[in-house]
């Protein structure tokens, strides 16, 4: 049985390791944070000028000048350190936040993402999706395998506009967890009772052995 | 040399011309220069290029000059949540230019730091790379972004001491201090003015030398999306 | 996630080896990560390129490692107060770069925040020019200066919190939180180390995204020239 | 007769104007700051890293982690603010600070200054100089009119190598005033006792009536 929202964030949760700095993006990503091991501490940066955000307030104590990139009201923690966006986005850009897990829309064998736009549709715009990618040290990407037509989201070149070229380093769908190497997708683990024969079929991109 | 001004319209007096580039603190309806907007919009600017990382929303922020369709074009990086905005962009009377929000926010850093030009890798093979020089640095390809020189800065901040010295407030920083870096002007409003000496000088996070003009004001500061969780 | 240390040695343990390039804070003797100068010294790491504003005195500072000849090449804006600099400078067995102070500064900056190449008008036809590319912005001509990317930065500060948030103190920040940001590795000395919580996040200078070690230690703190004036 | 070292300085800081940001080099730049005229108030930048600077301090309250760009120990005044030397001087590239006073070995008819290296000589270092002379928005240089040798500093063009090119404003020197314009310098004003004549004689450097 595919994983579903909740059981995927907490594969992604797997991925964090002890006194790494995360960013998470919103959807599924946000809900990593309910699942993060025992004995492991990180620390979650909001790209809009805080390291270690806390959970939302309690109600009647929302404050309009703490929230996280999402707008959402949230909470501060005792290590939490506020600074402003150029200082925000030159830790990520220069490499100081260790993972990102982020949503997408396509993600290409050769690591390109593409999750900010669909032609012809609203564009609301690309927030710090792409500064993201371009910058963090690891990014996973956390999405369902294919689309509502049944369509893989993993495939050979994406056919959206890309919000980073090579940028992926591995996908956590519904169906299981693929790494970005040379050449295509590797399965790293299928999800519980998903065959490797049924996450090849769901699959566009290459896969290789 | 008085940089205390009574209300947001005497600050902006002589400042406003159409055609004119502002650049704008703040993220979402954190930390805007709501009352500095709200006169603009009682100036009747037009034809004006903002850039800020939002256009606010319908009723409030940068949304009340597109009401007024005073905007020109905006330089933002995510503009959602403003149905008169996507209206506007969608029927040709307003020019966007997005801009990924780290790139924003450098450019604004660049443009007061004397900076006309500076290499990232963001956005490098995707739309956002048309048009701009690439080059290699150790093997990785980087495009040329452009430093934002506006005509005037406006933005929120917490404290100000009399001579311009700026303090924020939490979230409320982010595009504050960027963007005041990077106009030949700029205009602060703040929710408390003190005199010099009782900001600690290790404590401000935007020298005075930064700030030409500053009001006192009551803000409304609306949250865009109020969650909570349950108290424990 | 332990980042505090017992001692200079034991927080540089493993990071050292010959060659390496580092990146350190201080201006003058103001400031300077004197204790971590102290056990690179001791360690008898060699050839090593440091970027450092200028390059302490015969007998402290940068000058120790001087002393020692651990030192191959310096990226300094001004080295006028060390005369064992000098004679290993004019006799060839130093190799010297000198960068324009805040160019410096704005290298460091740059590589810790993955630009790896600005335009500035700093230089501008002169001597520190050559060799770079000069581009034209708006009529006005500009050099190409790159990041800098060390394999370690060493930071003096005044107070860390355990997770490694930095607050300095008076002129003693200067160059510490562009060294910071542009190592690999960062390691710090403090005068005080407390317990999250106790640094309000509105005053931290530097977050710990940027600290990966940590040690509190006696500091001589050594002033270069005593200036004073009759008191009233 | 002319001017002295504190007459230079005091006529230099008749250059300033209400609310200024100003950076003074050392020497007799230095001196500008006990000339300041009443009814003025101006902010000393120190490239260091503060914006406010203060007299020296009292005997016994000296403070190490308190000193300005030439090293020597300094006080705070009330409106002081501290900030990182990348900020110091972005402040000072961008054009932030309204104007730098500082001493020259050689200035040239088109604005170019040298003031860092004598070649063959030992070289300290530019410090801040190159950054100050490109940034600020008006450079005024302070400097006697000939070297100990009788020969004039202000020249047709520099043989020392520059600090910066086409950046000098103003020079006022012992025996007046200069500006750079169109085509060279202009005489604005003669030390006391000082005549037109006399300083022509002392400089090499196109003067335009």
């Amino acid at each position: 049985m595919p994983w579903d929202r909740n059981q995927m964030a907490a594969r992604a949760a797997q991925e964090l390791e002890d006194g790494m700095y995360v960013n998470l993006g919103i959807g599924i990503p946000t809900l990593v944070s309910n699942y993060i091991p025992e004995g492991v501490e990180v620390t979650l940066q909001s790209e809009n000028g805080m390291l270690g955000m806390g959970p939302f307030p309690v109600e009647g104590s929302e404050d309009p000048d703490l929230i996280n990139a999402g707008k959402q009201t949230i909470t501060e923690l005792p290590h939490t350190a506020y600074f402003d966006s150029a200082t925000s986005f030159g830790m990520i850009r220069g490499g100081k936040i260790a993972m990102a897990i982020l949503g997408a829309m396509e993600v290409a064998e050769n690591g390109d993402l593409a999750n900010w736009m669909i032609p012809g549709k609203l564009v609301k715009g690309m927030g710090g999706a792409m500064d993201l990618v371009a910058g963090v040290r690891r990014v996973v990407v956390v999405m369902d395998h294919t689309n509502k037509h049944g369509e893989s989201k993993l495939l050979k070149e994406c056919t959206l506009p890309l919000t980073g070229k090579s940028v992926v380093d591995r996908v956590i769908t519904n169906l299981g967890v693929l790494d970005v190497v040379e050449g295509g997708l590797k399965i790293v683990e299928c999800a519980d009772g998903v065959t490797e024969e049924e996450l090849r079929a769901a699959t566009e991109a290459t896969i290789i052995d | 040399m008085k940089k205390v001004y009574n209300s947001a319209a005497e600050a902006l007096d002589g400042l406003l011309f159409d055609g004119m580039f502002i650049a704008s603190g703040g993220f979402g309806l954190c930390g805007i220069p709501e009352l500095l907007l709200a006169a603009i919009k009682e100036a009747g600017t037009k034809d004006l290029t903002f850039a800020s990382n939002n256009a606010g929303v319908d009723d409030f922020g940068i949304g009340i000059l597109l009401q007024t369709r005073q905007v020109k074009k905006m330089i933002s990086s995510y503009v959602g949540e403003n149905a008169e905005f996507m209206r506007q962009y969608l029927s040709g009377e307003l020019e966007l230019e997005f801009n990924p929000q780290g790139t924003l926010a450098e450019r604004m850093r660049a443009g007061g730091a004397g900076i006309p030009g500076f290499y990232t890798k963001t956005g490098y093979g995707t739309q956002i790379a048309e048009g701009k020089e690439v080059k290699e640095f150790n093997g990785e390809n980087y495009i040329l972004e452009t430093g934002l020189f506006a005509d005037l800065s406006i933005v929120k901040a917490w404290k100000a001491d009399t001579t311009g010295n700026l303090i924020f407030r939490k979230t409320a920083r982010n595009f504050n201090p960027p963007a005041a870096m990077c106009g030949k002007v700029c205009v602060v409003e703040v929710e408390e003015i003190v005199q010099p000496g009782e900001l600690d000088p290790d404590h401000i996070h935007l020298p005075g030398v930064y700030v030409h003009r500053i009001i006192k004001g009551e803000h409304e500061k609306r949250i865009e999306q109020r969650t909570t969780r349950p108290a424990a």
